[in-house]
């Protein structure tokens, strides 16, 4: 091609969060390469690490395999201002409206109920429109340190139209081509099964984009249904997902994902979900929240009180599956 | 002629002893299942229609069809029936997979082709087989919120046949989408979807409800009615619609469902009944002839 | 931004192949998706599919973990025309250059000697120039079904100038970024650790591209030290780093790296490896070829006839760490 | 002050036994363990001088340097010494690593920012730090066909700093590389890095050869002249360069390599001399003074 100029055919009109990746190098230039141990509690890793406004993404969900024990915690430390990465996460964003922490998101799959919907309707909170993947996309191009990346999807839809996304002229073909900018979260939250206290970490089965949002955040908090030793690291570095330097705290966090379930390690508690379900469409969050969230200090006095060891021990009985879930 | 043709004149069901009393959501299942093809890949939207559809399919008609879900499971052999929502990212769901890989690493695989069938669920749908899951009213200031695309956006862009599941309701079927969650054939222009970037050879294949089979005409790209099911009448169909489908030469009547394709649907799948009880229908045969009655 | 086209700064001048994304998902279309054996001889595999004048990509190569013994049946077979993804690559590209099996190369890492400068200032063989990491970029944009991605490397230099490579205008920040265009190669051959008679492969180990070459590239052929049954790869899904439905064919091929290392099954042969430098830099490839390639009619002749069982088992037995390269 | 000047200065080998008797191409590895800080990443060139300096590094001065190779090896304890050349995607190299990945994950994880140094060899170096490693003469026409950047130009582009290691010699010094492999300063101008798609704050930081230490000046990006081996003379370095380095206020005169540094060098990792017998030069102590003699 001998043409000096692409076309840029249209541009959708959502806020994204501004793309500078030679800013992201001066954040992560910033952290530690030594192998300490960031192991601490969850109240300490979310007050240190998450600030009022951030931007949060986290893997998985608050009943798959994610984060909920940290989410609970930003709850109960009643954060503000938060940007939800809602890539695939059914009720967490609904959650962390009610909660008053966050007040927009970018949309690639969650539920909302009456609470998020006069929450919108008031202008108290705002959504930009992606879908699963391309947000996984956008992680992604944050991973590779990377502006922006074209994907084979988004174009056509409205979430194009609402979105931070553009259709230009392929520089190499001359075809319309669709590309996203790229996310570098402020914080990303992961739960994984086995970490060491540098933050090595292992995570079994299948997943979202774990590796890809830590690797795009300016700050990584993990937690983990377990610490490992760095030798057992060291035996099968096959196994290491995300590497000690993206991590600035090791959460030691079982049942992390209460609720929802950490395949291999327990089943999800379905008469919770079914709680939180019900909870969300009967605008019922509040009292939810109460329930399970700020009537205790922490999550291992929720546990302990709210679940209970005979309930938690079911849960690690009915996790039957194990095959592919251990080293 | 049309593959939907095809399957829905012929199969092992024609033999087997039909069911004689259903809901009209489980019929919808049983139809979508004789629509999947044994040794084609499907990346099915996880849990509800579209899983059980393919799960159906390879039970009785299609053993070798191999499905994917977003969290990047290809080919699981899963452990029957899941705990309610947890479809993805779990155990079960995961079992005896092939390959374990990652939402991104799904995507790849559809973008560059491995991924033949789609099949996703809607909740508002245009004659272009556009699809609605995002906003009920008028975005963003009048109406309601719902989900969002989730993964469909990525299937409905990239897959190259895609089948669309929903219930037969006139709220269902509209003229025009509020929101354009997941790419139908847009405008229905010819080459609209290459025009917004989107992969060549793909779009909208069939949509099925728990009434009627649809396609597509392929010069105009608009909805064109292909069946019905046998306890229905045409006027009934076109009565639950908010715009006009073309019409075929040949109308199909679908087959019932079978015994056999309720006893495993209701055992391994819809086992808590949170499928059907959503159903609007209720559908019992009464000498020779089908009575539906409304839930 | 509300400009409407954007600059393209500079451009490289170099040849590359084609860009066609849509063509690539026709080809992929036409694989099969059925679970049928794969199985098949070098001899067959090579024959079926490697074609003269195709794009062929390896992963590693000829001395780490690479196809070596498909790479040798290419020469035996004396396939023609030939273009080489040559990122980092030792000998290789040379020995395919002397067979007269190359007559293009893209650049990464490769050594020549004295018979490839010939080729080279006689105008035989042509190489356009990138470098190994721009290599893989190229690969990971083909295994993403994107006709292009940026990158942050490869600007200013000369490799940027004799490449396929452009320097454009941001569309999200305004500043210059470097963008390479995807590769789909016609043909991958991959070497692995274990695969099943369909194809699903494990790799154990640190790697340069194999994942994306096979998801890049319209043909694959694994060559595999283990057959293994599928009811394995279904017990430990987490470790299939190839799918099944991007393999086209699977060679058993135990040594199948040599005179490479296979690690945790055998080291290299250093005297070989000792023999292949001196022959490329004496210009003494001929010799080579004809004493570990041409006098053979298959790997199993060569492998017993030249190198002899009791050296095999002595790179076997000096493969003394395994931990890590075993399920 | 430069961290170079600092730890030329300073340093445990202060205290150590002065080796009498080694090849230059010894010192020189030597001198850029010296200069590697503890506590911070690099990423180097798999095999010779860049690898040879972190692992002498890592026992005797920067036990915590952490360092990756493009094979996306992260921190390994490789077992020593290792096989010719197979120092990369081989069981040694990799041995206790904390991860291993792939070359487009290493390549992730530099272009984000983790990789704080890169080490390379350099086959033509120019004033502003530019490399070639691909072609001596015309490209393409007339001259030779050298071995291409492989993983360097990454290095060169993405590290905050890139430490250069080459023999000292005047075909090795020139004022314009016949082919720009790998980048420095390009032409020196304010920006030039940024202008071609480069990360902010990065480029060559050191040069060091077998009798000298180089920086770059932060106003013109020139290559300068920071310290010479205590067996050379002013006037033999810069005769053996085909430009002339701009000259410090002070030049330094670093310290001879340590009977430790030698001893650690030859038993783990120039185990069958492959390096140290490319060496140009011979080094002895007769009483009190260095002779030097080519080899």
């Amino acid at each position: 091609m001998d043409k000096r100029t692409l076309e840029v055919i249209a541009e959708g009109d959502g806020a994204y969060l501004p793309v500078d990746p030679d800013d992201f190098r001066d954040a992560v230039g910033r952290k530690t390469r030594k192998l300490v141990s960031k192991v601490m509690t969850a109240e300490e890793a979310i007050a240190r690490f998450v600030a009022d406004g951030d931007y949060v993404v986290w893997d998985c969900n608050y009943l798959q395999r994610g984060p909920s024990a940290l989410i609970r915690e930003i709850m109960r430390q009643r954060k503000t201002k938060l940007w939800a990465g809602g890539k695939f996460t059914w009720v967490a964003v609904a959650l962390l409206v009610e909660a008053g922490c966050c007040d927009r998101a970018d949309m690639g799959f969650f539920m909302g109920g009456p609470g998020m919907n006069r929450a919108i309707l008031e202008g108290r909170f705002t959504v930009y429109e992606y879908s699963n993947v391309v947000l996984t996309v956008r992680l992604r191009a944050g991973a590779m340190g990377v502006t922006f990346l074209p994907v084979r999807s988004l174009g056509g839809t409205d979430n194009f139209r609402y979105s931070g996304a553009k259709l230009i002229e392929d520089p190499y073909t001359g075809q319309p081509t669709v590309i996203v900018p790229a996310l570098n979260p402020d914080v990303a939250i992961i739960h994984v099964h086995q970490a060491d206290v540098h933050g090595n970490a292992r995570i079994f089965g299948a997943g979202i984009t774990d590796v890809e949002s830590a690797l795009a955040s300016k700050k990584v908090i993990l937690s983990a249904e377990e610490i490992i030793e760095t030798e057992d690291i060291r035996h099968n570095p096959g196994l290491t997902k995300i590497p000690y330097y993206a991590v600035d705290a090791v959460v030691h966090q079982p049942f992390g994902s209460y609720p929802g379930e950490c395949p291999g390690c327990y089943a999800s508690d379905t008469e919770h979900v079914a709680e939180v379900f019900t909870a969300m469409h009967s605008d019922g969050l509040g009292e939810y929240l109460q329930k399970w969230v700020y009537d205790f200090s922490s999550e291992e006095e929720m546990l302990g009180k709210r679940v209970g060891l005979a309930r938690l021990r079911d849960l690690q009985r009915r996790a039957t599956v194990r095959e592919g879930f251990r080293p | 002629m049309m593959p939907t043709t095809r399957m829905m004149r012929s199969g092992p069901w024609k033999e087997a002893p039909v069911a004689t009393s259903f809901a009209d959501r489980e019929f919808q299942v049983c139809v979508t299942a004789r629509l999947v093809e044994d040794d084609r890949t499907y990346w099915v939207a996880a849990g509800g229609g579209p899983m059980y559809t393919v799960l159906l399919a390879k039970r009785l008609y299609a053993p070798n069809a191999v499905y994917v879900t977003e969290d990047g499971i290809v080919a699981a052999e899963p452990i029957l029936p899941l705990d309610p929502v947890m479809t993805v990212v779990a155990a079960k769901p995961s079992y005896r997979a092939l390959q374990w890989t990652t939402m991104n690493g799904i995507g790849d695989h559809c973008a560059v082709g491995y991924l033949d069938y789609g099949i996703l669920n809607t909740l508002q749908i245009d004659p272009y087989g556009n699809i609605n899951s995002t906003w009920v009213g008028t975005y963003p200031t009048v109406g309601r919120r719902v989900n969002g695309p989730g993964g469909a956006d990525s299937i409905a862009a990239m897959c190259p046949r895609t089948i669309l599941m929903t219930d037969h309701q006139r709220r269902k079927f509209v003229p025009r989408v509020d929101f354009i969650s997941s790419p139908g054939y847009l405008d229905g222009s010819a080459g609209a979807r290459q025009r917004v970037g989107l992969p060549r050879d793909t779009g909208p294949w069939a949509v099925v409800t728990s009434w009627a089979v649809f396609d597509f005409d392929e010069a105009t790209r608009h909805m064109r009615l292909r069946a019905i099911a046998p306890f229905v009448s045409l006027e009934q169909v076109l009565d639950e619609m908010s715009f006009r489908p073309l019409l075929p030469e040949h109308l199909e009547i679908l087959d019932p469902p079978t015994e056999e394709e309720l006893a495993i649907f209701r055992s391994t799948m819809d086992s808590a009944g949170q499928f059907s009880d959503a159903s609007s229908h209720w559908v019992v045969q009464e000498d020779d002839r089908w009575v539906m009655v409304a839930k």
